[in-house]
């Protein structure tokens, strides 16, 4: 079992610690190029030894920039991974736990979930001024119904179980059984969700970017440089491409472990 | 030649083994039964006759039906023969019928080509089963779904299904263990009717000495995945040689033994698949250990070195 | 004289579709003095764990009384239950699903100490967690370890000292021994035996095996359908059972030697408890029921030698057994 | 089963409130002001002010939202601001592109994802299991875009088999649109079908392991109707409903491939109301969409219903 798991979950982390490292060490490996340097002599240069991802249609060079651009991804997933999962998992054990609030609680995540997380974020944003902590909260938003109704489904399977039953005969309070009997049953798969939650969160803030309602363009973002390369994908297609593939392979890093820690947690897989 | 031959049968799970040089034989039309506690693997010997275990499983030795070995035979044509030759029924009720298709449909899809030969055909026989397993209204039953039946009509239901392939033999896996008691005495009057009104062999698998009591004429004694004595019931329940039979026998609560009676022990704990050693399984609780049983028990007759050879 | 527990009237409905209710519990009185074993049988659904449930307020009960020591429970809010929590506890079927897998032995037994005001420093709540152990013959190398590592039997163990550990006077046992092999089934059977004489507990023994209620139990109360058809002297009911139920429940219980009487055995099942018949809830299934019975709902009266029963037509009281029963095993 | 279908569908009214309490409160709640947004940096305050009436931006929530639902009943979603023109009419306009998008990739995906799913869970560690769980890793992983280039840049822009841009309605011109449709739609249907095939496989492996099975496999049947009939007949709610679950995945991935086919849909409609902060364009299309999935999930159910005899208890 051990076995079957080990080998992608040692390339996810490998794939995230590398995009970890080039985020932090983006300033010395770009070299003293600024990402925001502007060359109108380089515009549109294709991949070369001196720039090895070419450069957009202003001049600036890609290789830097999309170095920079993984610390936008890399912030948005934790953050939003993080942000979602503590306040999902709370609604949903709330609701989970406490029978009186269940229903209004879960009508209103059942509404939030009819919007797909894309649209809810695309409208929150449309009202925000765009910035990294716009995007941030507006994302967290969307994939908050996801995380809080696992919780609360699996609030309530642990909270049938008799383990809790005897808990409450053994006169533990509510704080107790949540904290001590609950919590830890359903940690594993809130923190298999969390990783997922995460991948989505990165794929969500390019999207938003490309669209051109996520971060500023004066940021670099992954979604950002795609966004700019957008109109001449046909004769340039490095400038969409660089970004895109850092994305997937990214996104592939956060799934990779997502997939193996769940298959070590539930080997049914679902 | 018996209807169904088992000879040195062993199942095996990732090395671990559990069913251990397992043999004995049934004959037409008799009831036998195979007794043993969660563990022993009573239940994984009927899957495997039937070639019914994960593929992960690793089964040798020879299950001779007719003669014929079924271990050996292509898969395809030991499919053919579950159902018609060997049918069974499962323990669960609750969870033994698919849940969303009809009762009828159920039936029908079992019976033999023969038999449904036209929609009106098939109809009429899977009615005249439910009614042979005391279903009322049956007709009306076949357009009903699983969920709207109670357990012992699902039961029931379960037991029709196997008579449905017209089989020489039925295995009964703990066929009563998941019903009420009032229930229980029902099925236990059914199969014994229906046995007596078909000739079906019936192996019975069970946990539940009163049960087998009831039932079977033979005994089959299984612990650890070992066959450790088999003996005719009445020779069993009165004599039992092996100390496990004993002891067991002895464990189960006695209705009408009075307040305060106390139960007869066993000891400690059945031994897990990697807790097995070459001797004999029992030994560890056994009252009456000592240290030749660290070696393998005699192979033929009452698996014990004091039961004092073959039975 | 007041009694331990005194149950009176005791309803409790659960609702399972849309203002559909099922009356898994109707209007049930019985009371169990301090010491006595008092077991509770029926078939699957008859409500007899539904009325452990509301004992330990795991359910609350819908209508009816439940005093405690002559103090009224049934109306206590979950905080001022708790204190009574010491002495009232509940040992649960399922061995497996009963213990949190994730703690130690000894963080399971000493739960109850901890909640329910025993606390001591942590060495008292090891040396009573270790007593507890040495109490239900498991060795103190067990309180480092977690639930997985244990055997059913064992398990149920520690189900039974984490029950102990408060020193109740009432113990509620759910099915206790039901999950378990035949072998190790009599181990905790006595087990339960000796700490009852050893404690002087008095114990709910919720159960559908008569046989072993009739070792543990001073007195049976039967349920059929959320009713109580028969209460008494266990020895009384179980050879002279007076209610039709009674005698055809005991009359299903297999036995070691040869074939019950047929002519007692019930046919069909419980009907459902959403819909339960009008009358005597048994008549559907009762080889006696006549005109009245689907009329009329039978009382509760007093039957002689100090039990009841629940039946308009009793079978007949017998001065011998009716059922040779001790010839039976 | 009439009683379940009137059942649920009551069961989805609150549902559908909450979609436009929520879709508007969230519009109104959000830090920033629409009216300041919408008129830009160069706007004074008193050109914002002015917008902010016109809006009706100035009267208390209760009132806008109820004037708002009181629009809604009639059809009304209010007007473009941008355009001019009333927001359900351009709905009306895009409708069409994005639910024949969506529809075929459902269809791709279905006819992808549950094959692939029940060959995986028939042979755990096979061919096709190990194809499932990698298709399925690298369909939630590949970025929409990515795909959605890499399939124009190969197929419609070297090749020259498909259109590069734009939609045709099928009953125009059934060729253009099949030209048009087959790239955006399969785009659309990668982490769709990915989806499908995960849980069926999952769900496949589940029932395949369950008691009635093992009595149909002893009842001599065959393999293959064993998984066929027993099997995936078990297995369709949950898919189903995942399938539902997912549309949401197809409703936000419209809206990149959209923009990267050039398609006239209710996605490029949201990003461009979006970049031109057209407020009640935005409030209309993301309303109409969250219908639009209330709507799927309902008829979801029904489908389950009509499957699954429990499911109509």
């Amino acid at each position: 079992m051990s076995r079957r798991g080990a080998v992608p979950l040692a390339l996810g982390l490998a794939i995230l610690l590398a995009m970890a490292f080039l985020a932090v060490a983006a300033p010395l490996l770009g070299g003293d190029r600024d990402p925001g340097l502007i060359l109108p002599a380089e515009r549109a240069l294709g991949p070369s030894f001196a720039r090895p991802f070419g450069t957009d249609l202003l001049g600036r060079d890609l290789f830097t920039r999309v170095l920079y651009g993984a610390r936008v991804s890399l912030l948005v997933g934790l953050g939003v991974a993080l942000a979602a999962t503590a306040a999902g998992t709370i609604i949903g054990m709330i609701a989970g736990y406490v029978r009186g609030l269940d229903g209004v609680i879960m009508r209103l995540i059942d509404g939030l979930m009819s919007i797909p997380p894309v649209l809810l974020a695309v409208t929150l944003m449309a009202v925000m001024r765009g910035s990294l902590w716009n995007v941030i909260a507006a994302i967290t938003l969307a994939e908050l119904p996801r995380v809080a109704r696992l919780a609360r489904a699996s609030v309530q399977t642990v909270r049938g179980q008799i383990f809790v039953q005897a808990a409450i005969v053994s006169g533990a309070p509510t704080t107790t059984i949540l904290l001590r009997h609950i919590l830890p049953n359903i940690a594993a798969s809130l923190f298999v969700q969390a990783s997922f939650i995460g991948a989505s969160a990165i794929m969500l803030e390019a999207v938003l970017s490309f669209i051109g309602a996520g971060i500023p363009p004066t940021i670099p973002s992954w979604g950002n440089i795609m966004a700019e390369g957008r109109s001449l994908w046909q004769v340039k297609p490095h400038i969409l491409a660089f970004p895109a593939l850092f994305l997937c392979v990214t996104v592939l890093g956060v799934n990779l472990v997502g997939d193996a820690l769940r298959d070590r947690f539930d080997p049914r897989g679902a | 030649m018996p209807l169904l031959d088992i000879q040195d049968l062993h199942v095996a799970f990732g090395g671990l083994p559990a069913i251990e040089g397992l043999s004995f034989a049934l004959e037409a039309g008799e009831t036998l039964a195979l007794v043993g506690e969660s563990g022993s693997g009573k239940s994984v010997a009927s899957l495997a006759m039937l070639g019914l275990l994960p593929a992960s499983a690793r089964v040798t030795g020879a299950v001779r039906l007719d003669g014929i070995d079924l271990l050996t035979l292509p898969p395809r044509e030991r499919q053919l023969r579950r159902g018609r030759d060997i049918a069974m029924v499962f323990q669960e009720p609750m969870t033994s019928l698919n849940p969303v298709l009809s009762i009828g449909r159920q039936l029908i899809e079992g019976l033999p080509a023969a038999d449904r030969e036209t929609r009106q055909a098939a109809r009429a026989r899977a009615t005249d089963l439910l009614a042979a397993v005391g279903i009322t209204a049956p007709a009306r039953r076949l357009d009903e779904y699983p969920h709207q039946l109670s357990g012992g009509m699902r039961q029931r239901v379960a037991i029709a299904m196997a008579l449905a392939g017209r089989p020489r033999m039925i295995i009964a896996d703990e066929p009563t263990t998941a019903l009420d008691v009032t229930v229980q005495a029902q099925i236990v009057a059914l199969l014994r009717d229906l046995q007596e009104a078909t000739g079906v062999a019936l192996l019975l698998i069970s946990h539940d000495l009163a049960l087998v009591r009831q039932m079977a004429r033979r005994v089959v004694v299984l612990y650890a995945g070992r066959k450790l004595e088999e003996a005719p019931a009445d020779r069993l329940f009165a004599h039992p040689r092996h100390p496990y039979s004993a002891g067991l026998i002895a464990a189960i609560p006695r209705f009408g033994a009075g307040r305060g009676a106390r139960l007869a022990e066993i000891p400690g704990t059945a031994p897990g698949l990697n807790e097995r050693g070459p001797g004999c399984v029992f030994a560890p609780r056994c009252p009456q250990a000592a240290a030749i049983c660290a070696s393998p028990p005699p192979a033929t007759g009452v698996a014990c070195h004091f039961a004092g050879g073959a039975a | 004289m007041s009694a331990l527990l005194e149950v009176e009237g005791l309803v409790k409905r659960y609702r399972v579709a849309r203002g559909r209710f099922v009356q898994a519990v109707s209007d049930v009185s019985f009371s169990i003095e301090a010491g006595e074993v008092l077991a509770l049988v029926g078939e699957s659904g008859c409500g007899k764990s539904t009325i452990g449930r509301c004992l330990v307020q795991l359910e609350r009960r819908d209508a009816g009384t439940i005093r405690f020591d002559g103090m009224r429970i049934d109306t206590l809010s979950p905080r001022a239950f708790r204190p009574l929590r010491r002495r009232i506890q509940m040992v649960f079927q399922d061995p497996y699903g009963s213990l949190n897998p994730r703690l130690r032995v000894e963080q399971i037994i000493a739960e109850p100490l901890v909640h329910l005001g025993w606390a001591g420093d942590q060495r008292a709540v090891r040396a009573r967690v270790f007593e507890l152990l040495d109490l239900v013959h498991l060795p103190r190398t067990a309180a480092e370890r977690r639930p997985h590592e244990f055997s059913g039997g064992q398990r149920q163990r520690i189900g039974i000292a984490r029950a102990l550990a408060a020193r109740p006077d009432l113990l509620v046992c759910d099915e206790a021994v039901s999950a378990l092999d035949v072998s190790v089934k009599a181990q905790i059977v006595n087990l339960l035996a000796d700490l009852r004489a050893e404690l002087g507990l008095a114990m709910l023994f919720i159960s559908h095996d008569l046989a072993i209620v009739e070792q543990l139990a001073d007195r049976v109360a039967v349920m059929y359908l959320g009713k109580l058809v028969e209460i008494g002297d266990t020895g009384q009911i179980l050879r002279n059972p007076r209610h039709p139920y009674t005698r055809g429940l005991i009359a299903a219980v297999p036995r070691i030697d040869g074939v019950p009487p047929q002519d007692a055995l019930l046919a069909g099942e419980p009907p459902d408890p959403a819909a339960p018949p009008a009358g005597c809830r048994f008549h559907g299934r009762c080889p006696r029921a006549l005109p009245l019975c689907t009329a009329e709902e039978p009382l509760l009266v007093p039957a002689g030698a100090g039990r009841k029963a629940a039946c308009h037509y009793l079978e007949p009281a017998q001065q011998g057994p009716r059922i040779a029963l001790s010839e039976l095993s | 089963m009439l009683g379940y279908a009137i059942r649920r569908i009551a069961a989805a009214v609150p549902v559908a409130f909450c979609v436009a309490l929520l879709v508007f409160a969230l519009l109104y709640l959000a830090p920033g002001d629409p009216a300041a947004v919408m008129a830009g940096d160069a706007a004074s305050p008193a050109d914002i002010e002015k917008l902010r009436i016109a809006l009706g931006l100035d009267r208390p929530f209760l009132e806008r939202f109820l004037h708002w639902l009181a629009g809604l009943a009639h059809g009304d979603l209010g007007t473009s601001v941008f355009t001019g023109l009333p927001v359900s009419m351009l709905i009306g306009q895009r409708v069409l592109a994005t639910a024949m998008l969506m529809l075929t990739a459902m269809l791709i995906s279905g006819a992808i994802g549950i094959p692939a799913g029940t060959l995986a869970a028939c042979r755990p560690g096979g061919i096709a299991d190990r194809a499932v769980l990698i298709g399925g890793v690298l369909g939630f992983s590949v970025p929409v875009f990515l795909i959605g280039y890499l399939l124009a840049y190969l197929f419609a822009y070297r090749l020259g088999w498909f259109a590069v841009q734009g939609f045709t309605s099928p009953f125009v011109d059934f060729v253009g649109f099949l030209r048009t449709i087959i790239l955006p739609a399969a785009t659309l249907a990668f982490a769709y079908a990915a989806l499908i095939a995960r849980i069926t496989r999952a769900t496949m492996l589940e029932i395949l392991a369950q008691d009635h099975i093992r009595t149909a496999r002893a009842k001599g049947l065959d393999e293959a109707y064993i998984v066929i009939v027993h099997g995936l007949s078990n297995a369709a709610t949950p898919i189903l409903t995942i399938m539902g679950m997912g549309a949401a995945v197809l409703l936000g991935g419209a809206v990149v491939t959209e923009t990267v086919f050039g398609i006239p849909g209710l996605g490029r409609l949201t990003v461009d109301a979006v970049l031109r902060r057209d407020y009640p364009v935005i409030q209309g299309v993301t309303l109409f969409l969250a219908f639009l999935f209330v709507a799927i999930n309902l008829l979801i159910d029904l489908l389950c219903a009509a499957i699954d005899p429990r499911v109509r208890q």
